[in-house]
């Protein structure tokens, strides 16, 4: 039992529940870089024993996940003067009832697999499933391009989590993968956004259903 | 064999005279005196006496038609054992070889008719190649049968000697049937009435005599020939089914012989005095009667013989 | 010097971004010769890598980099022919993402660690988006759209069953370097249902990549959008990268002796994106797309194959080969027809076999060649992967894979008569010439004599590839 | 095997010669001709010395390594490799003249290039021994006779004629696949020779699949779809050697999967023997519906199929009852009118292949008096009518005796078999007589009576190319008629191999059946010398006039009075009507004074159309369905990916 550890997991739960109702860009922002905050710190406090660069390397990646791509996402819409809903499939109240659903459900699937030993806490498992899916459900449920990288880059913060408590081995080049990843994938996609917005003069995907049988 | 060949000459030279009979039978049912026995000889010498008008729309066919019809019937009554004594040739399975053969003198009669370019002799000559398939399916079914009976498949097999009156021992009523269905295919294929009547003057109705309107002269003296021959084809088998018996002696046999053919030869005059022709779309109907006559028995007498 | 061979093409291609387009283009050709004699080297002198825990020289590493490297080269040649007659706005930018693509691809078939091939992976999605979205109109974009955020989204389902792999060694107390040769050495010791999970999401996400559906949804408007050689590249040598992950993990879950769970998943996959296929090429209005769903139909023989293992193994080897080269000779080819034509729709298209009589006989080639008929190799291919499930006795698996390939034949034949024989009055916009051709007839020829005659030392990388998936004769 | 292998590969390189000098029009026909005909001539002369002194020869080469094609010829093989070669010979011999059209140059070279590698596949078919050769050249058949029917592309009929045939084919093949699977399932081995251990059901499933796959090659009903299609459409060489030779092929499997796999158990035989009849009856009716020439031979192909399936399934039932002598029987006969019908086939398509280079029409109804300016075309045209209905002297009787023979040898039998047996005979009768009725239809109504149109009005005949072939095929018609011994010893040698399991056949009782056809053939010869004799004197030195033909007191009669095909057909459909539907359009006449009318009549295809509704439209209904998961919403998309993990998870 790790009192700062579940104490961590749990804010990053709250996040998850704060996203799913948060019907603004700007807050969704915000909230996911809340959220990538408190996941990169997670490593720092779990226990393992870390190396000045393992620290360095972590940090730097709390300064990206919190800072750096949030900010150009956010400037992004600010450049191109994006429309602030976040255009819901699936309605606010529906989502947090689905976010809280999902909580359970994932705390209830955890325990189907034999945890390592090495996970210090019980909450780790389940969060990390849940950040997983609720990225998912955001990409699914949201129908603005923005919504939906948000999505995506939640997700990752799920991965992050597994990637980074569960295993000791391959610590380093795992959080570089997914660096990188979050990195030039997000940076694509924000091109991707502006061309959009460009051509369409929207980020809705609801104009984006042309190409189908 | 002497003898054979011998009794083959004589049959070909019979043939017109037993035709004659039933001209004879029809006339006396008309109360009338009727044409002379030798009538159909007078018939063909004058035949052969004339010469041809041929038409300008046909060819080479139509010259042959006639002499491959006739021919075809003359080969087959080589086959044929008369009066019980052996034919002049006979190998296993000549039956099929007989049955095709007549089937090619059918396919020239037919192109010959179809030569000359006629709506009517074109007609004449779709009757002519529907209705026989169904006396060909009869005809094998009987052959399955004789098959049965006797294990062998050649005429001389069959008709030979005491075997007809063996096959009657064998499968015994269900024979009858056998003659009964074979004495449809014989008014059938020799277009008598009820299917043809040979005695029409309406094209329109006509099978057989409307094919052969365009042949004149010694042409049609071959045609009448080859259909008397094939009669009589039909006929002696007949005779042979509705009286097997035969006595040792070779005369009393032949006497026995040609008067079953007249039975069986004035049974086609009264026929044709006292039916009418069917209507064309009648004829498959009568001879699918003969048809399931044949399987009839032979599955009766297959019952039997298991 | 391994790494040599995927270096070179980054450089150059960083260069190409800078250099204007009458330097491009030949640099395009130099870099894909350059690529080839590396790529040949390496295969026949069998070089240590320099970092020997991420990069390794793998019998099914080798086949898809000289299948990688000869149709980049053949593409180039064809690039050249085809932008001086299509209109592409930014050259640069086109030719530097093929350069990277290349790069990157070269760079999966090398890597060893699981972490370094998923990068990989990831980078190949990266590099070929601008690719498709090289027209610059709205469907394009949309596609590409599609494509990157699918496969992200697929390829982090990969990077979380990677992870789960490691985790697998953690339970199993496995203190070995995460690399695919080493995990295969002591795959007895991982723990099996953490290899299970990770095996599936593996297979999931590179499964996305690869065009398995249900997953494959971005692949007909991705291959459909992009520019014909980029749509060769992807068809004929991205699949393979996605496949060559789940080849190699397969060759894990082979080696722990979970081959029936892997087998079972893989041929399920693989039946349900062959039917898939077949419902969408029955009736098929654009040639690009069609071509797009019998890539998917092939990529799930493939798997089937794999899953059947024995001599289903050998035949999805065969047909893997045999399909890049083919398909990519097929989306050359439909390059010209979409130059002639000017559409994408097929009735648009018509008499092409008087029309255009070279590109015909490309075309008509390579559709003979892609429903497995012979003297093409893919005929064999199939012919083994069948015979292979027979003997391994799937009746009824095999019996929907033989029902929805007639299916797809059937489509596929009446699509590809259409464009090659019915009448239609169109002008055709395009001179055929040679370079605009022989690429294709190069792949076809190629793939022919494969089907007859395979030199021994290919022979012998293609059975050490087999026999590692426990397959063969 | 060496002189087989240079027959092939000298027929290749014929064909590949034509691309080097097709801008010469008549050199490259002249050298493709030349080559190509010298190739199937070492290859038939090697074929016939294999044939007649049996023992088998082998030849392997080792195949990716690991694998290896092997072919082998034994008495089957070279029996088959006869009939190819001939055919194939007097086709390309034929198609000198016949491909006469200078503007399509190229296509025609690539038509001669698809036509040698079409003679060499089937070659290869015919002496593969193991399942990849096998399957190799089967797929290398298909695909070459696919281009050869779309010679003429730019007819919609003969595009969906292509069409049709290449589906069929490869679906046929994937039956034949399926069955060599479980085969190899089974043995583990790629040959077909190890095939005997494997248990009953096995071996049951394995021949119904490839009689499936076969059948549908050889153009048994209901698989005949494709042939009254593509024979039409094909070029009338190819369609000799298609109809002549290739559709064989699927007969050849059939006996050498049978013979590999010795199966004794009679249901397959009983299966074959029914389809043989259906196919006979109904092949020979819709024959006789159809107006268009080569469709009506097509038809016949089908009918023939049946009759040769007859006499293999008599055989096969033989076998299974422990019968030798039907078994000989039915095999022998089954395999010479294998023979027989490739060449009376090949000789019918070349004469129409002559009409309708003539006049340039297939529709039988607009033909007529074709007799009177081309004399040889017409007469072997008659003769070859004759053979196919099977009347003696020709040869097309003497297999169907054979087979009536092996027929009257199954009464014997007990139930089932017997019931078949009569069955068969009886079918066999009735095909013959409606084969009879449908060639005195084509004779009488293309080459008799008066031109029905303009276009059969000028016709002529002088390419010899096109003249020779007939002639020979004419004169072996005759030949094996009359004398069929030769023949009859022929397809004995090809009738051990077909796993009868018990050593040499006695010749004798056969010798003296040949004796007798020909002793028979020779007295009516005979008869019809005598009357010929006797008509010339009869009519020596009579008056010979010509008239117009009496129209029975019409006096203007003209060509549209006559009977026409359809009128000919009419009442035979009539009787058969349930199996053949007759769809007919004629608005009734009405008023004093009636308006132009016209009448069109077609027979539809029971096969095809069921075929249609029953199979192909609700499959296509249902992935018409399924089309819709690929709606191009991203969020779903993303859905399916969560989706399959979530499945896979329950696996884990």
């Amino acid at each position: 039992m790790n009192i700062p550890v579940d104490l961590t997991l749990s804010l990053v739960l709250l996040s998850v529940l704060f996203s799913f109702g948060s019907s603004r860009l700007p807050g969704l922002i915000k909230v996911i870089a809340f959220q990538g905050v408190v996941v990169s710190i997670v490593p720092l406090i779990i226990g393992h024993d870390m190396t000045a660069g393992g620290i360095l390397f972590t940090l730097a990646t709390l300064m990206i996940r919190g800072i750096v791509i949030p900010f150009c996402i956010y400037f992004a819409i600010k450049k191109v003067a994006i429309r602030r809903e976040v255009e819901p499939i699936v309605g606010y109240h529906a989502s947090v009832l689905a976010g809280l659903g999902l909580i359970v459900a994932a705390m209830v699937v955890s325990h189907r697999f034999n945890a390592p030993s090495i996970s210090a806490s019980v909450l780790l498992l389940p969060t990390a499933i849940a950040l997983l899916v609720a990225g998912m459900f955001l990409l699914m449920a949201r129908r603005n391009a923005i919504a939906m990288v948000l999505g995506y880059i939640m997700m990752e913060n799920g991965i992050y989590l597994v990637g980074t408590t569960f295993s000791v081995r391959a610590l380093h080049i795992v959080e570089f993968g997914i660096l990188l990843d979050v990195l030039a994938g997000v940076m694509i996609m924000a091109v991707i956004l502006q061309n959009i917005k460009q051509t369409f003069d929207d980020v809705d995907t609801a104009l984006l259903r042309t190409l189908k049988e | 064999m002497i003898q054979s060949i011998l009794l083959w000459v004589l049959a070909m030279l019979l043939a017109p005279f037993f035709s004659a009979v039933i001209l004879k039978v029809k006339a006396f049912f008309g109360g009338k005196k009727g044409p002379p026995l030798l009538i159909n000889y007078y018939t063909l010498a004058k035949l052969f006496k004339k010469g041809s008008v041929y038409s300008t729309s046909t060819t080479f066919i139509f010259k042959l038609g006639p002499m491959i019809s006739l021919g075809a019937a003359v080969t087959v009554l080589l086959f044929l054992p008369f009066a019980g004594q052996p034919p002049v040739f006979s190998f296993r399975g000549d039956l099929l070889f007989i049955l095709y053969l007549l089937g090619l003198g059918r396919f020239f009669t037919i192109a010959a008719a179809m030569d000359t370019a006629s709506p009517f002799e074109g007609m004449g000559a779709a009757r002519e190649a529907y209705f026989p398939i169904i006396c060909e399916a009869t005809l094998f079914m009987i052959l399955i049968l004789f098959y049965v009976l006797t294990g062998e498949l050649s005429l001389a097999a069959y008709f030979s000697g005491t075997q007809p009156f063996g096959m009657w021992q064998m499968a015994g009523s269900p024979m009858l049937f056998v003659v009964i269905a074979f004495f449809i295919i014989l008014l059938a294929e020799n277009s008598r009435v009820p299917v043809d009547d040979p005695a029409t003057h309406l094209e329109l109705t006509m099978i057989h005599e409307v094919m052969v309107l365009d042949h004149s002269g010694p042409d049609l003296g071959f045609i009448e020939l080859g259909s008397f021959c094939k009669l009589f084809f039909y006929a002696s088998i007949v005779a042979r089914l509705i009286i097997p018996f035969e006595s040792g002696y070779m005369a009393l046999d032949l006497c026995l012989f040609a008067a079953s053919l007249l039975i069986v030869y004035m049974a086609v005059g009264v026929m044709e005095s006292v039916m009418a022709r069917y209507r064309m779309d009648r004829v498959p109907k009568f001879l699918l009667t003969s048809f399931a006559l044949a399987f009839f028995a032979t599955v009766i007498t297959l019952e039997f013989l298991k | 010097m391994v790494e040599f061979v995927f270096l070179s093409p980054f450089v150059t291609g960083v260069i190409a971004f800078f250099i204007p387009r009458h330097l491009g283009r030949p640099l395009l050709v130099f870099t894909g010769a350059l690529h080839l004699v590396l790529s040949v080297l390496v295969w026949l002198r069998q070089p240590e890598p320099l970092f020997k825990s991420y990069f390794a020289v793998t019998p099914e590493g080798m086949l898809s980099l000289l299948v990688i490297s000869l149709l980049f080269f053949l593409i180039s040649i064809y690039t050249i022919g085809y932008l001086k007659v299509s209109d592409i706005k930014s050259e640069h930018i086109f030719t530097g993402s093929m350069l990277l693509f290349l790069s990157t691809m070269t760079m999966v078939t090398l890597s060893d660690h699981i972490m370094v091939m998923w990068i990989a992976i990831e980078a190949t999605t990266l590099a070929s988006a601008p690719l498709i979205y090289t027209h610059r109109t709205s469907v394009s974009l949309e596609a590409t759209w599609k494509y990157v955020l699918i496969c992200s989204v697929g390829i982090a389902m990969a990077l979380l069953g990677s992870v789960l792999i490691t985790i697998s060694m953690d339970v199993g107390n496995v203190d070995a370097p995460v690399s695919f040769s080493a995990l295969t050495a002591v795959a007895t010791r991982l723990d099996p249902m953490w290899l299970k999970a990770g095996f599936a999401f593996i297979l999931v996400g590179y499964g996305t990549k690869m065009g398995l559906a249900p997953m494959h949804t971005w692949l007909p408007d991705a291959h459909s959008e992009a520019p014909s050689p980029a749509s060769a590249l992807l068809s004929g040598v991205l699949l393979n990268c996605a496949y060559l992950g789940i080849f190699k993990t397969n060759k894990i879950m082979l080696a722990a002796g979970l081959g029936d769970f892997s087998g079972l998943i893989l041929m399920g996959f693989g039946l349900i994106s062959i039917l898939a296929a077949s419902t969408f090429i029955l009736k098929q209005t654009e040639y690009k797309r069609l071509l797009a769903y019998s890539s998917i139909e092939n990529m799930g023989i493939i798997a089937f194959g794999t899953g059947v293992g024995g001599l289903g193994a050998y035949g999805a080897m065969l047909c893997l080969i045999h399909h890049s080269l083919i398909k990519s000779s097929l989306f050359l080819t439909s390059g010209n027809i979409l130059l002639g034509y000017g559409s994408r729709l097929i009735e648009k298209t018509g008499s092409l076999a008087n029309r255009m009589p070279r590109t015909f006989v490309a075309f008509f080639g390579g559709f003979t060649a892609i429903s497995g008929l012979p003297p093409f190799g893919i005929f064999i291919g199939e012919l083994f992967v069948i015979l292979g499930a027979f003997k391994a006795g799937h009746y009824i698996s095999v019996t929907v894979l033989v029902v929805s390939l007639c299916a797809i034949f059937a489509g596929f034949a009446n699509q590809a008569m259409r464009i090659s024989f019915n009448m239609s009055e169109v002008t055709i916009g395009l001179t055929e010439k040679a370079n605009l051709v022989w690429p294709q007839y190069v792949l076809l020829l190629t793939s022919l004599v494969l089907c007859f005659w395979i030199p021994d030392t290919l022979y012998q990388t293609i059975m050490s590839a087999v026999t590692s998936v426990e397959g063969g004769f | 095997m060496n002189s087989f292998f240079l027959s092939t590969a000298l027929i290749c390189f014929g064909g590949l010669v034509t691309f080097l000098v097709w801008r010469q029009f008549v050199l490259m026909k002249a050298a493709a001709v030349s080559i190509i005909s010298i190739g199937c001539t070492i290859g038939l002369v090697d074929a016939v010395v294999k044939l007649l002194n049996p023992g088998s020869y082998t030849a392997s080469f080792e195949y990716l390594s690991l694998f290896s094609l092997s072919f082998q010829i034994d008495g089957l093989s070279a029996f088959f490799l006869v009939a190819i070669y001939a055919v194939s010979m007097l086709a390309t011999i034929y198609s000198f003249h016949y491909m006469n059209n200078a503007e399509k140059a190229l296509r025609s070279a690539a038509n001669y290039f698809f036509f040698s590698l079409l003679i060499v596949s089937m070659a290869l078919v015919v002496t593969a021994t193991n399942m990849i050769s096998f399957m190799l050249s089967w797929e290398i058949m298909s695909l070459s006779s696919f281009f050869l029917v779309i010679y003429d592309y730019e007819s919609a009929e003969n595009r969906k004629a292509g069409y049709l045939y290449f589906v069929f084919s490869h679906v046929g093949a994937m039956f034949i696949l399926a069955a060599f699977g479980i085969l190899y399932g089974y043995t583990g081995s790629f040959s077909f020779s190890s095939g005997s251990a494997i248990p009953d059901s096995a071996k049951l499933m394995v021949l119904i699949l490839s009689f499936v796959g076969f059948g549908s090659k050889a153009g048994v009903f209901p698989f005949h779809v494709w042939l009254p299609h593509a024979h039409p459409a094909a070029p009338s060489h190819i369609s000799a050697v298609m109809s002549g030779v290739m559709i064989k092929t699927g007969i050849y499997g059939i006996v050498r999967l049978y013979a590999s796999l010795n199966l004794h158990t009679p249901l397959f035989g009983e299966i074959v023997l029914v389809a043989g009849m259906i196919s006979g009856i109904l092949g020979v009716v819709y024959a006789l519906g159809q107006h268009d020439l080569k469709r009506l031979l097509a038809y016949h192909s089908v009918e023939n199929i049946g009759i040769i399936l007859i006499g293999i399934g008599l055989g096969m039932l033989g076998v299974s009852f422990g019968n030798p002598i039907m078994a000989v029987l039915g095999f022998s006969g089954g395999l010479l009118h294998v023979l027989n019908h490739s060449i009376f086939k090949s000789l019918l398509f070349m004469g129409a292949g002559m009409v309708i280079q003539k006049t340039g029409t297939r529709t039988i109804d607009m033909l007529g008096g074709l007799l009177k300016n081309m004399k040889i075309t017409g007469i072997t045209f008659l003769v070859g009518s004759l053979a196919i209905s099977g009347l003696p002297p020709f040869n097309g009787f003497v297999s169907e005796f054979i087979i009536y023979l092996g027929g009257f040898k199954g009464v014997a039998l007990d139930k089932t078999a017997f019931v078949l047996s009569i069955l068969a005979i009886v079918s066999l009768a009735i095909i013959g007589g409606l084969a009879l009725a449908c060639f005195t239809k084509v004779v009488g109504v293309v080459f008799q009576g008066e031109p029905r149109s303009a276009s059969a009005v000028a016709v002529d005949e002088k390419e010899p190319a096109m003249l020779v072939p007939m002639l020979v095929l004419a004169g072996i018609c005759i030949i094996i008629g009359v004398f069929p011994r030769m023949f009859i010893a022929m397809s004995l040698m090809a009738v051990p191999v077909s796993g009868l399991g018990y050593g040499r056949i006695p010749m004798e009782p056969f010798i003296q059946m040949t004796a007798n056809i020909s002793l028979a053939a020779t007295l009516f010869f005979i008869i019809l010398l005598v009357l010929i004799a006797l008509r010339t004197v009869l009519y020596r030195g009579k008056t010979i006039g010509t008239a117009g033909t009496w129209g029975c007191g019409f006096t203007q009669p003209t060509p549209k009075m006559q009977y026409s095909g359809t009128s000919y057909a009419a009442s035979i459909l009539e009787f058969f009507r349930p199996a053949a539907p007759l769809q007919e359009d004629h608005p009734a006449i009405h008023g004093r004074f009636p308006q132009k009318t016209h009448y069109l009549s077609h027979v539809d295809d029971i096969a095809e159309l069921h075929m249609m509704r029953v199979v192909v439209n609700p499959f296509l209904w249902l992935f018409d369905r399924l089309r819709w998961i690929q709606h191009g919403d991203i969020h779903l998309y993303i859905g399916y990916i969560l989706l399959a993990i979530v499945v896979l998870l329950f696996f884990v």
